[in-house]
C-alpha cells in the first residue's frame, strides 16, 4: 500500500477543527424508515445515479430507429455491463418476440431442415460465458482525430455480458450439416430482417445460440428470446432476434457485409469480411466525464482492454504522452475474448498528464497508434479503429480528448 | 422424443428470401424503370430524395462514382456496392424503412432498375427480369478484398513495444470539439 | 451430443403437416419498428418476463419495512444475479443516502481515528471479485419439513454479485489498527444501524469495502453507496450503508448475534459467532416453478452449489432419491465463496423422478441430509440449512417439494 | 495528500453508540420501572404488547423461559438473551422501530429496566443506572458456546459419499403444503 495512503494526519481525534453536520445531525436515512421489501419486485438503481445512462448522439443518424446508443464505460468499474446500460445498435427498433412466437429454422445445405421453438434450444447443453460486444464503428469517429469529448462516445459501443446459452454446433448437428456447407447465413426477425453471412468454421467453433444474459433473460434490445454470440468478431454478425440459419457453399454478400463494414482503404479498395476485432485498450478514468476532483496525491488510473483473438496479456500506461509505459496492474484473469479491467496506482503530483494506455493480447498483437492505422489505411475506413487513446489532464483535473504530435 | 421438427416446405418458401450474387433465391419476376419511378416516387424519395441524393442523414442511393479515394467518399449502389443481388436483397428485406418486407416482388424489381438507372447504369426503357438480373455488373465490383489484416498489418504490430524514452516529449496537437458531443454528458 | 437430440425426424423439409402461421404469416415485429435508442435510457427487462420478480412472503414478518424478499432463482441462468432480482433484506427499509453525505469513520483501537468520503475510499486500489451473500435463514422453514412449494422461497434467500472494491484491510491499515485489537464492529447508517461484531482476523483477510456491484453503482437496497463484502459469511455480517468500523478487544453481542443469528440446539443451548455457511447445492430446474413441460427426451437438469470455505468440487445428482448418484457438469470454474452452476443433461423416460443435488467442497465437506443435520440440532435451529433438497417429478412434469423416507 | 481526514471527538461522540457487555459504552444516566412502563405503553406497546408479549408477528419482549427445548421455543430478553448490554444497545440504536435513535438515555434504562421487569428480572420499584448495569445478570447469561461445527459436526460430513445402491427405494413422507406459498409464484 502506498505511503500516501497511510500518511500521518495532524489532529486525527483530537477534536480540533469543525465537526462535520453529515455525522453530528442525525440524518433522515438513520431517524427514519425507507422503503419496504414489496416496492420493487424487480430492482432500479438510485436517483442518485439517474446519470448513468445509455446516451444517443442525434446527428448520427436520420432518426432513433436506425441508430445506436452508448454504454457509459465511465461510471462502470470491474467488467460487466449492466444489462440496462449495454449499448443498443438497432436497424429498425426493438422488436418485441412472445417468446411463445419464436422460431428458428435451420436450412439450406443441411440433412435435415428444421424448425425449433424457444423451449427446444433449451434441452440442449448449456454453457455460460463471459464476451464482449464492440460494434465495428466504435471509436469510428476519431479516425479524422479527436471529435467527441467522452469515453461514453468515444468508445461506448462495446459490452461484456455473460451470456448462457447452447454451443451453436450442437444446433447445427442437430440439422446435419452436408460436407459441401462452407458458410452460414444469420438472419434476425426484426423489420431490417439483419442477416451476415458467417465462415462455417467459427460457426462450430465459438458461436453460441444466447437466451440468458448476466443471469436473466436477454433484453428485447440485445435480441430477446435468443441472440447469435460470435466471440471477438464485430458486433454487427451477433444477429438478434435470431430467426433462421442457412448453410451454404459461398457467402451472400448481404448489404451489411457490402455496402456496409467493409473497410475503405486510402486506394479506393475496401476490405471485406473483416470480423476479428483487434486488440484495444481506453482509460476510464480519468476521462472527460471523469475529471480529477480531489488533488494531489493517490489517484487511481482505470481502464479496460480486450482481444477478439483471446485474452488480454499485458495493458502498459503511460503518463507522459508515450516517453514512459508502466505496467498496468491487470485485475483478475478475464477469459478469452472478454473485457479486461487494468489499474495503475500512482501518486498524483498535480502536473499534467497525457494518459495512454496500450494492450498487448496473447498474440503478442500491440495495440498501434491511431497515426500507424491511418498510415496503413488512409482516413476513411470508418470502421476498426482500435488506435491508442489519449486524454489530456490539466492541473485543475479536467481532461480533454486530444491528439498528439 | 427429438428435440426440434421437420422444417416444411411451406415454411422454409416464406423465410427464404436471401439472395448470392450469383442469383441464387431470385424468385420470378419483373419491373421495369419506369415502374420503378413511380414506386420510388411514392415510397422511397420522401428519405432518399427524388433523385437518390438522399436527404438529411438517410443515404444517398445514387452518384459517387469515382470518390472512393476522395477525402469524403460518398459509397452508393453506383459507386460502391459490389454485386447488384444486394440491392435486391436489402430492399425486399428492410426498405421503405421500418416496413420490412412489404413490396412485391415485381416491385423490388422495378426499384431495383430504377435505382440502377439513378446510377446511370440501365437506360429509361429497361425492365430488370430474373433473367437477365446477372448480366448486371455494377462498376465497383472489384474493388473489394478479403481481409488481409493479419499479413499485411499485423506483422507490423508484433514487435515488442518500447516502454522507456519512446519518444520526444509530445505536444497537443488536435483537441475535441466540445460542440459535437452531447450536452448532458457530463 | 446425445443421440436423442439429432435423432432422424420423419418429413424433414418434405412439405407434410400443416405449416406453422408464426413462420408463414408476417409477423408485426418483422412487419414495423420497433422503439428507438432513445426510448430506454436504462433498460428494462421484456414484458414478457414480468413475472421474474423478488417476491415476498406477507406472513414472514409484521410489515414489510423489517422484512425480506426472495431472488427468482428458477428463472436465472447462469451465476451472476441481476442488480434487479438480488433479495432483500432491511430492518427499517431501505436507507437512501445522497453519495456527497456519504462518511465512513473508523475509530476505536486504531492509530488514527478517520473519516472517509465515498471519494476517498475510491482512491485505495481497487479489486473485483464474484461472491455469493446467503442469509444464514436461507431455508430455515424447511427445519420442519417441506413448507414452500418454490425454489424462489426455499432457496431465494441468496445473491451472486460481482463486486468492485477496496480491501477492507487497506482501509484499516491507513487508520493504524492497534496490536490489542481482536474484533471490528461494522454499523451501518440505516434507522436500524444494523451492526455485527467480526473477528479482525477475517477483517484483515477477504473483506471489501464495496461500491460497485455487477459493473455499476451499487443499488440502495444492497447498502449504496457502501456495503461491507464478508466472502462466505452469512448474509447478516455484510453491513450495507456502512458508516463506521470500530476496533475493539472483545465482540459487542449485537442484537443480530444473541437474539438472531445464535442456533438453538436441542438441548437448549445455542451456537453463537456461526459465520460461515456451509457447502450447499440446489436444483432450479425442474423446480416447482419450473415443470417439465415438453415430455420425455432430451431434458437439461441445472441448479446452484456453493461453500462458504471455498470452490465447489463436485456436485452429484440423483434421479431416485439418493439410491444411486451421477456427476453433475460444472460450468466454469466459479471463483471460491461464488455460485457455481452445474448441469446433468438426461434423456427422460417419463418417469416419476425424486431429483436431488448434493455438493462437496474444496475441504472435502459432502453437503449432509436435513435429517443429518437435525439429529445434530434438533428442529429449532432456525437458521444453516443446508440440507440437501429433493423434488418429486411426477409423470406430467408436474414438481412438489417433498421430503423421503 | 493522504487519503481520509482524522475524525474529530465530537464526530466520534455522535456515532459511537455502541455497548458491551462488560458496560463499555453506557452513557450517564438512568430510569425507573414506573417511567419506563409510562413510556413502553405510550411508545411501545402497540407492536410488543402490553405485557411485551408480542402482537401479530411482532416479537415478544419477556416469557418463554423453560422453553428453549420445547417443541416451539419462545426466545426472548428473559428467556434466551444472553446479556443486558444488548437491550439496551439495540432500543436505543433501533426503537421504537424505524425512528432510530429517537430516545434519550434516560429513557432507554427506563425502557430497560421496565422490560427486565416484565420478565420479573427486578421489582417494579428497580431504577436502572450507568453504575448498576452490570450487577444485571440474565436468566440464559451461561446458554451461548461458541461456533463448534467445525470440530463437533464437519467430521461426520468428510467422509467420501455413496454413489451407487446408496440406500433401499425411497418413498415421500412428507410434501409442501401448497397453502404456504404465495399464489402468484408458479
Ligand atoms: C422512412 C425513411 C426511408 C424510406 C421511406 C426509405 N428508406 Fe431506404 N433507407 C432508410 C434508412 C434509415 C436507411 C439506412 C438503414 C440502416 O442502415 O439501418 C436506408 C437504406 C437504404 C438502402 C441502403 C443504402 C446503403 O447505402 O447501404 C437502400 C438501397 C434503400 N434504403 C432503398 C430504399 C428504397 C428502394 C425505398 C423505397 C421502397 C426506401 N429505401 C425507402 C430510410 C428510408
Ligand atoms: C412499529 C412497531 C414497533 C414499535 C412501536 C416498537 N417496536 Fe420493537 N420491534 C419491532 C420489530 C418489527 C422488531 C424486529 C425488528 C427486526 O428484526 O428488524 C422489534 C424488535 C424489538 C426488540 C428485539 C426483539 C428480539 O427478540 O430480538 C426489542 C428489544 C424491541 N423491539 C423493543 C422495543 C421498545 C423498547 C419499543 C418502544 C420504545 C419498541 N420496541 C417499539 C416493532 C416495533
Ligand atoms: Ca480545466
Ligand atoms: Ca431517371
Ligand atoms: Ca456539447
Ligand atoms: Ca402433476
Ligand atoms: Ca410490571
Ligand atoms: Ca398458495
Ligand atoms: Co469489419
Ligand atoms: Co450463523
Amino acid at each position: 500500500l502506498g505511503a500516501a495512503l497511510v500518511a500521518g494526519r495532524a489532529g486525527a481525534g483530537t477534536g480540533e477543527g469543525t465537526p462535520d453536520p453529515k455525522i453530528t445531525e442525525l440524518q433522515p436515512w438513520t431517524a427514519g424508515p425507507g422503503v419496504g421489501v414489496e416496492a420493487n419486485p424487480y430492482g432500479q438503481p438510485v436517483r442518485f445515479e439517474a446519470g448513468v445512462v445509455r446516451r444517443n448522439v442525434p446527428w448520427f443518424s436520420a432518426d432513433t430507429i436506425s441508430a445506436v446508443n452508448f454504454t457509459p464505460l465511465q461510471a462502470l468499474d470491474g467488467t460487466l455491463t449492466p444489462n440496462g446500460l449495454c449499448f443498443e445498435r438497432n436497424h429498425a427498433g426493438v422488436a418485441e418476440i412472445p417468446p411463445e412466437d419464436y422460431r428458428l429454422m435451420i436450412h439450406g445445405l443441411v440433412e435435415r431442415p428444421l424448425v425449433f421453438t424457444l423451449g427446444d434450444l433449451m434441452r440442449f447443453p448449456r454453457e455460460s460465458h463471459s464476451y464482449f460486444l464492440e460494434c465495428a464503428a466504435n471509436t469510428g469517429m476519431e479516425w479524422r482525430g479527436p471529435q467527441m469529448n467522452g469515453v461514453q462516445f468515444t468508445h461506448g459501443m462495446i459490452h461484456n455480458v455473460n451470456y448462457t446459452g447452447v454451443r451453436l454446433r450442437h444446433v447445427l448437428q442437430a440439422a446435419g450439416v452436408k460436407p459441401a456447407a462452407r458458410w452460414l447465413l444469420a438472419e434476425g426477425a426484426d423489420a431490417a430482417a439483419m442477416s451476415r453471412s458467417i465462415p462455417l468454421e467459427k460457426a462450430l467453433d465459438d458461436c453460441m445460440i444466447a437466451f440468458r444474459m448476466n443471469g436473466e433473460a436477454l433484453r428485447a434490445e440485445q435480441g430477446y428470446p435468443v441472440r447469435l454470440v460470435v466471440p471477438g468478431w464485430e458486433g454487427n454478425v451477433w444477429i438478434k432476434w435470431l430467426r433462421r440459419l442457412k448453410l451454404g457453399d459461398a457467402p451472400w454478400a448481404q448489404r451489411e457485409e457490402t455496402s456496409k463494414y467493409t473497410d475503405l482503404l486510402a486506394d479506393g479498395t475496401a476490405r471485406e469480411m473483416s470480423f476479428v476485432m483487434e486488440a484495444k485498450s481506453v482509460i476510464t478514468s480519468p476521462a472527460p466525464e471523469n475529471p480529477i476532483t480531489h488533488g494531489r496525491g493517490p489517484l487511481v488510473i482505470s481502464g479496460l482492454a480486450w482481444s477478439g483473438r483471446g485474452r488480454i496479456a499485458s495493458v502498459d500506461v503511460t503518463l507522459d504522452g508515450g516517453v514512459n509505459w508502466r505496467a498496468a496492474r491487470l485485475d483478475g484473469a478475464a477469459g478469452p475474448k472478454a473485457l479486461q479491467r487494468f489499474y495503475l496506482d500512482i501518486d498524483w503530483d498535480g502536473r499534467p498528464l497525457m494518459l495512454q494506455s496500450r494492450a498487448v493480447d496473447q498474440t503478442g498483437y500491440v495495440q498501434p497508434t491511431k497515426e500507424a492505422l491511418r498510415k496503413l489505411r488512409g482516413l476513411n475506413s470508418a470502421y476498426h479503429m482500435n488506435g491508442t487513446q489519449t486524454w489530456a489532464v490539466d492541473r485543475d483535473g479536467g481532461v480533454t480528448n486530444v491528439e498528439l504530435g | 422424443g427429438p428435440v426440434g421438427r421437420a422444417a416444411l416446405r411451406a415454411e422454409i418458401a416464406a423465410w427464404n428470401i436471401d439472395i448470392r450474387p450469383d442469383g441464387a433465391g431470385l424468385p420470378p419476376g419483373q419491373g421495369s424503370v419506369t415502374d420503378g419511378e413511380a414506386l420510388y416516387a411514392e415510397a422511397c424519395a420522401a428519405c432518399h430524395g427524388d433523385f437518390g441524393e438522399g436527404l438529411g442523414r438517410y443515404p444517398a442511393l445514387s452518384g459517387g462514382q469515382g470518390t472512393l479515394k476522395a477525402d469524403r467518399p460518398t459509397k452508393t449502389v453506383g459507386s460502391f456496392w459490389p454485386h447488384l443481388s444486394t440491392l435486391f436483397d436489402y430492399t425486399r428485406r428492410a426498405m421503405p424503412a421500418y416496413q420490412g418486407q412489404s413490396l412485391t416482388d415485381d416491385q423490388v424489381y422495378a426499384l431495383t432498375a430504377y435505382i440502377l438507372n439513378l446510377n446511370d447504369l440501365v437506360p429509361a426503357d429497361f425492365t430488370l427480369t430474373r433473367q437477365n438480373f446477372t448480366t448486371i455488373r455494377l462498376p465497383n465490383a472489384d474493388g473489394f478484398r478479403p481481409d488481409d489484416r493479419a499479413t499485411a498489418e499485423d506483422p507490423l504490430f508484433r514487435a515488442p513495444p518500447c516502454r522507456q524514452d519512446c519518444r520526444t516529449a509530445p505536444r497537443i496537437t488536435a483537441r475535441a470539439s466540445p460542440d459535437v458531443t452531447p450536452d448532458d454528458a457530463n
